[in-house]
């Protein structure tokens, strides 16, 4: 079905669809140097890259912030959709049921969508649809030069804010408990874990949160906070050693994961989420255990990253609605248009 | 006694709502449409669910006239606590049924009155299981409502057997409850008032039907393939409805759903899911009223600028705000109209009949994709929860106009070449592709920000400009696609100007008006922007008479604009309290002007 | 060479957002200002934090006219991405400075060119740290630019101790640099051009100061006590504004807060609290734009329904839909006008200068609570992001106006007898009470439904209909209450009708036409609903042009709408690219119409 | 400072205000018969009465809903505003900082809450207003007639909608993840523990939830489903026997509390809840707790009612606002408006 556009010269290297890395990238970034934002950006690019997935069979969405911006920094060949603020998941919810073979991948901010958008946020976990969630998680709205969002931290001090008051929202324990069939956290500063949590969200079938922690350089890197570079470096504590594992690969072991206690996670498209538990026992198919993971690590104040929750049983949104196998947007006058004879059965059931 | 009047009275009973008595009202309003005698019928309820005032008014009307009319000639009094109210509100010489439980009073003389001991009759029924006897009941009043004015028992049954589905347990309790409420009056009133019916054949070939379900049915017909939706009232029926029929007649080869519905978390979900959907190529709606309205704002705003087809159908009610929930209104149209910040533009549609609400629910679609915009489709509380006659509805007279997409072949036609918002073709409409296009030049990318010509962010001061003025192009493009005004006239001096569910009342008051030696030209609006032909119409005319439900004369104000330099000949003939308009209002405020 | 220029030019800055240069560029325009010279300065920014092109302009003019231009005498050329478009700016016989490590050819023949060596001369500083060497470089071409144009050096320290708040260490980096910068070009830079600087005293007595901070302090002054707000360009610095003065102006006797500002998750909650507030009887207010004034659309019916005082500042950008986020309009009026489902009515403030929108800061909240009922005041991005001269603000010169408030002795006077909606004093506003009044008799129920003149839910037609006459005969009387036009003029035959930051354009463009013969007379519209005035204004010219930014006419639109026997006379001058409107184009425009 | 009627006759009985209990009442219901949100009202009624709260001391607020229109039958006497679909919270919140003697008591549904307003919901809960938020919860849309609300019940068939395919909100959950003060759930077949809790959550200051169930007696009232009488009875397990003690009342142990696990929680104003465990052991101020005990309730479908959360210390909008003692709202323009002598110094600070 794809088109791979031909590859320039015998040199660049390509992957099994036949694109070069440049073929996922977008345009140059407009973000400052630095932000997080940009090298999750380079993360998905690298993710779609590996994982040969054809950049036309990719809708991405997003809201609007700095964060939200980001989509036309990677795969420029696909559709996107720069929407309204907070509400991103209600144009992805309508997009995603016109080509079902189409995947979604939607960034969005804290603000975006622990504020503005809490509530499209939380019924969108509950449709199950089959789409990427990125929160890219900087605590502050980065576009509009530095206000607290909701997941601010309490006792943060910014410049024209004043002090934070509030109880911070943990984007995913809201996820956790409206049902999400995929929760996951990360952090900007861990480049590999992200790419590794992104794979293994794309390959599962329905909603996929990733709250990745996003340092704002500008407007909210300070150490002695969560969602600043230092802080996350300091205070990470990974869950798992990641490793996706695609499908039709052969299932070895790498050397690193020969030690220790490792848990596969098999996703609907054949593919596999190998975990080395560092916290062992813990449980990602648990949402009680989810939920108790996050709550100490809060207590702890640890950025606890890593693969969260995983529910690969939960129908996706398609199949809630029990629909066609075939696009419904290639669909003609003659799927559409019930035949010329029904209209008399309908007036029949008129009075 | 005064001579017979046969076939034009109207009926109203009071009774209170969530007590089952609309099914025995809409038994009364079918059952003299089978006997082919032209009817109408309005609930007017309030805003809650059980045990408020509520009136159904039926008119009956040989001539065809089916506004609401203020004058009651019959009432059937069933709820005490409107009981004095429902009395006074009879014309002299008129009827009253009454429950004979009520103790209260009946202090006029000028009226007929058939007291009705409607739960002994019940009771003397032993099939009647005792829990159902307050619903069965409502029957009763029917049954001596029939026997009195001489209403057909068997179209009685034919209308339960229909409000039933055919189902013969409920349909033979309710039956017979009419027939022992028929016999019961048999044996024991007499006739003393003059009002009567007599079978006709003026409904031959025609349906009922309330416009939402006409709505929903026609845009089934339209291809409809995505719903976000909220529920409110009087919107709720229609997409309720497609729930309800979209299973029946929109399944592909393997039995599965080539459609979606979605009942959001709210309304700007609701809108907002329009907007992708229908951006990603399906044919979109959702159906809101007044506070959903609203709420959909930004979306309506974005939608036009970034040029999104969908179909919103307003069924509008009383605003502002809450307003009132379960009244009808016109007053939605200015709103509408600047619906979000900056300049904008607005495609409506306007039915002026349940068959046109079908209709509309199918062009509503051509239109949108055509134009790549939002199209509002401003039905209202009176079309969107009444009981219509109507021509039956008619299967669409043309192919789906799905406007211009461009899918892999194409693009390979052009190798690739193309802009989003690129005016090809001069009318201000530039080409579209959808998501699942797999051609690698297909993607666009879209925002609410301001883009040039090939979708790309720009900041640009002329390409805004362009960018704008191209819309305002499209939007002169539109008038080609909307459906045009009709006009009924023959020269006369005097035009009257209105659009939907007044249609009734206005061709009353336009025959009071000739009985009075007025004669007036009517031209019934369809859609806005105006065509060409609604100029035409006010050149034609030395007065313009622009009949609205609002208070403020909305539609006047938009044809002034449009019409500056004839703008002294439209005088506004603008109303609402919540009410259908009667004939007589019209009448009354155009005679006066015509007479000043 | 040509005789000299004085204080009669314009300077570009083309540089990228991000990098500091702001400092840099209102230095330059603060300097100008304490030289006694009329100036204005005008930041033209993308919507993003960093790294993209930005425009500053600042116009210099002894006469006062301080409007855009569109002509550029100086170009200052720092961003290689913009440098060939900014180059191409340049008036014929104009001067660029260039930051020498830009390497673009420079092929024009006709302009005087002085290169920069930025980087070389801050890095001979040895006292500037390497990681400020960017940011203070910014200050080395104020010090070049200030040589070369006769820029009073010691205006520049001026301007950095107000800019860091006396604080000395960045003050004498960045005056280092400037002065370091202004040595060299003393040492290297011939001058060729005729463009000079020359101090006057015009701006005695005059501050300097953005809308959105005036507005704020203005609201402080009128008792704002509560302010339920969401970022958004270019309102944000409203509310931020707020967050800084408050605590310092309005602390209680034990140091606490007589007010509360929240940031809430999203503008309907924004202005949902402000109604909350204003009904519970504080003044209270929210500022926002485009895309946040569409969501407040169901609330502003409510407030307009149930008749709450707040007040919504409307910093206006361009739209529709996300728009331009950094460029100004005024096409939000016609929304306003018509925002909300049903028929409403708007009141809407409209400040012509900086210190009108201190004024309006403090009176919209008597106008408010006089009329009970929303307030919006519509500024826009060029007023409330950009640095203006003004008169200093001055103190409300009268008590503040609570409206028709009832506490707990007058009722007992009444004996408790009163009505939320009832109208005593037949001026269409009622009399209302607050939540914490102890009274027995006091409270109502609030609602967004139907209600009675004792606040009972209603939906009787003939209250209804009471009801929203009565609330048209509030906005009547809302005329003596809201500002008066300014008219300036002495009997022309040609009238120019125009609000907020257009002033000065419009100004100019009026001396201009009086050069051509074209004598005018000007109304600056303050407020809608129209004052009798503006309606005089047009009934005593022959022309009346409307000039406004937006593309619809929106203004136009509306005096038309209440003037339409007298419609012919007016004419749309409407235009919006984003950019604050220049003289040069409202007198074409003007011009070709009145030549015709 | 409250001006009680004068009660008519002496025989009518009075509460130590001095106001009798039609003082509490509002006008009549126009709700269904059997409508749980009756029961509830009667409950604030007689918890109000019970608790001598003057009825000039509460302002009531409410959105849209069946549920929503109660305030017009309870406390008559109060300031009410019945506000816009799912808006209520913060028409609340610009309300409450009017006058901070003033107690805000409001309504909500379901729909109300949980679907158009969960935004608004979870950012209340972060404010900590003074203000009992009691959400009367059905499952479905009372008031359109019965479309289902997002805490219907999975696989719940009603008439028009078919049936229903998304994972329940939990109101508890999410107000508990949200961070407030006070979480509660109870049970509108339950009207003794609905006044216990009601006086409870009255005298706690912050924002007080309570989740009742409430059945729709027209729409949603089926045996097998929870928001039914039927299942509500079968499977309601109290976590705790409240007592409500209030301040300065001699404190001891009531017959049917001497044995037992008993737990007594101080709330501010000198009153206690008393707290007869039934699942001992439980403990209402650990947040983790009330998460774990949701959960497990969850999967043992059992409607477990009572107590869930309480902290005691959080500030509250008031406090975090550091608000003037005296009611704002009464402030006149020698508080409001900076003295003459600063407009100088105003200007001073412009350039
Ligand atoms: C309705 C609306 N309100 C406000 C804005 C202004 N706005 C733009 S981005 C933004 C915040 C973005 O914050 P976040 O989602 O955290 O993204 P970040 O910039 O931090 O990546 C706001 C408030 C808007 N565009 N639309
Ligand atoms: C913006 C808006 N959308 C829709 C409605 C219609 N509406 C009124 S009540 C209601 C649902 C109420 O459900 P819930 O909150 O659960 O209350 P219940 O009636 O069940 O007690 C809806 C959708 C409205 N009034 N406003
Ligand atoms: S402002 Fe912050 S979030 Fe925005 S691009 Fe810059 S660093 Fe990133
Ligand atoms: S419809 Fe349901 S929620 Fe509404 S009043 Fe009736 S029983 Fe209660
Ligand atoms: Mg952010
Ligand atoms: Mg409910």
């Amino acid at each position: 079905m794809a088109q791979p556009l031909p590859v320039a010269g015998a040199n660049v290297q390509v992957n099994l669809t036949g694109l070069s890395r440049n073929d996922y990238r977008g345009a140059p970034s407009t973000l400052c140097q630095g932000c997080g934002h940009n090298s999750i950006a380079s993360q998905i690019i690298a993710a779609c890259y590996d994982m040969n997935i054809v950049p036309e069979n990719v809708v991405k969405f997003s809201g609007i912030g700095c964060s939200s911006k980001s989509p036309t920094y990677f795969l420029g060949r696909s559709f996107g959709f720069n929407s309204l603020h907070g509400r991103m998941p209600s144009i992805a919810t309508g997009a995603l049921f016109a080509d079902r073979t189409v995947k979604g991948i939607s960034v969005s901010g804290d603000g975006d969508s622990a504020n503005i958008g809490i509530g499209q946020f939380k019924h969108m976990m509950r449709r199950n649809a089959n789409m990427l969630y990125i929160i890219e998680n900087n605590g502050v709205y980065g576009l509009t030069k530095g206000q607290f969002s909701a997941t601010a931290d309490i006792g943060l001090t910014l410049k024209k804010q004043g002090t934070n008051e509030y109880t911070p929202i943990d984007i995913c324990e809201e996820a956790l408990i409206a049902n999400a069939s995929f929760v996951a956290r990360s952090f900007a500063g861990n480049p590999k874990q992200v790419k590794e949590l992104l794979k293994a969200a794309l390959s599962h079938k329905g909603i996929a949160v990733i709250d990745i922690i996003s340092p704002c350089v500008t407007f909210n890197n300070q150490d002695d906070h969560l969602h600043s570079y230092a802080w996350g470096k300091d205070h990470e504590q990974p869950l798992q050693e990641i490793s996706y594992v695609p499908p039709r690969e052969e299932i070895m072991l790498q050397a690193d994961m020969q030690d220790g206690d490792i848990v596969e996670v098999a996703l609907h498209d054949g593919s596999l989420i190998r975990l080395k538990a560092i916290d062992p026992g813990y449980d990602a198919t648990s949402k009680l255990a989810a939920l108790t993971m996050l709550e100490k690590a809060r207590e702890e104040n640890l950025l606890v990253t890593g693969l969260i929750y995983i529910d690969e049983k939960k129908p996706d949104m398609i199949a809630m609605h029990d629909l066609s196998d075939r696009p419904l947007n290639r669909m003609t006058e003659s799927d559409l248009r019930p035949a010329r004879e029904t209209i008399a059965k309908i007036n029949d059931l008129m009075f | 006694m005064t001579d017979r009047i046969v076939n034009d009275f109207s009926i109203t009973v009071g009774t209170v709502n969530g007590s089952g008595s609309s099914t025995a009202n809409n038994t009364i309003l079918r059952a003299i449409f089978k006997m082919g005698i032209p009817v109408s019928g309005k609930n007017l309820f309030p805003s809650n669910i059980q045990g408020l005032p509520t009136w159904y008014t039926i008119r009956v009307n040989k001539d065809g006239f089916t506004a609401r009319r203020d004058e009651r000639e019959i009432v059937i009094a069933i709820n005490p606590a409107s009981f004095e109210k429902d009395v006074a509100s009879l014309v002299p010489g008129g009827v009253l049924f009454y429950e004979d439980s009520i103790k209260a009073p009946i202090t006029r003389e000028d009226i007929t009155v058939y007291p009705m001991p409607i739960k002994q009759i019940v009771r003397s029924d032993p099939n009647v299981p005792s829990n159902l006897r307050d619903l069965v009941g409502n029957m009763v009043y029917v049954g001596i409502l029939a026997q009195m004015i001489g209403m057909d028992l068997e179209t009685i049954r034919a209308a339960l057997t229909f409000h039933f589905k055919g189902k013969a347990k409920p349909v033979e309790l309710n039956f017979n409850a009419a027939s022992a409420g028929a016999e019961w009056a048999k044996a024991n009133l007499e006739k003393k008032d003059p009002y009567y019916l007599k079978a006709m054949s003026a409904t031959n070939g025609m349906i009922m039907a309330d416009g939402n379900t006409a709505a929903a049915l026609g845009a089934i017909y339209g291809g409809v393939q995505y719903v976000g939706w909220y529920p409110i009232t009087p919107a709720t029926s229609l997409a309720e409805t497609l729930n309800e029929y979209l299973p029946k007649l929109r399944k592909d080869e393997n039995g599965k759903a080539t459609y979606a519905i979605i009942q959001t978390e709210d309304e700007l979900a609701a809108i907002g899911s329009c907007v992708g959907a229908g951006w990603a190529g399906l044919r979109a709606m959702t159906s809101t009223s007044g506070p959903g309205l609203s709420l959909m704002t930004e979306f309506a705003g974005m939608a036009y600028f970034a040029e999104v087809p969908l179909v919103v159908w307003d069924i509008v009610r009383m605003g502002p705000s809450t307003g009132l929930p379960t009244r009808t209104s016109q007053g939605d149209l200015s709103f509408v109209a600047n619906m979000g910040h900056g300049d904008t533009d607005a495609l409506m549609l306007l039915p002026g009949s349940v068959n046109e609400c079908f209709q509309f629910g199918w062009q509503a679609f051509d239109i949108a994709e055509r134009l790549q915009a939002p199209v509002f489709v401003m039905s209202d509380l009176d079309f969107g929860m009444n009981q219509w006659m109507t021509t039956p509805f008619e299967y669409p007279d043309r192919p789906m106009d799905r406007g211009k997409v461009l899918w892999e072949q194409d693009l390979e036609k052009s190798d690739g070449k193309w802009g989003r918002y690129l005016d090809v073709d001069g009318d201000g409409i530039p080409y579209r592709t959808l998501p699942g296009n797999r051609h690698p030049a297909s993607s666009y990318f879209t925002r609410g920000t301001g883009h040039d010509e090939y979708a790309k962010y720009s900041e640009e001061p002329q390409v805004w400009i362009r960018m704008m003025a191209r819309l305002k192009k499209k939007y002169e493009t539109a008038k080609q696609y909307l459906p045009k005004p009709v006009i009924d006239g023959s020269g006369s001096k005097v035009g009257i100007i209105a659009f939907g569910s007044t249609e009734p009342a206005v061709r009353e008051a336009r025959a009071l008006l000739a009985e009075k030696g007025i004669q007036t030209d009517f031209l019934r609006l369809r859609a806005i922007p105006f065509a060409p032909e609604v100029t035409d119409f006010i050149s034609a005319h030395e007065t313009v008479y622009v009949v609205e439900m609002n208070r403020d004369a909305q539609l006047h104000q938009m044809l002034t604009l449009k019409h500056v330099p004839q703008a002294s000949k439209l005088t506004a003939i603008a109303f609402n309290d919540g009410l259908p308009p009667t004939a007589q209002w019209i009448f009354n405020d155009i005679l006066a002007k015509e007479e000043k």
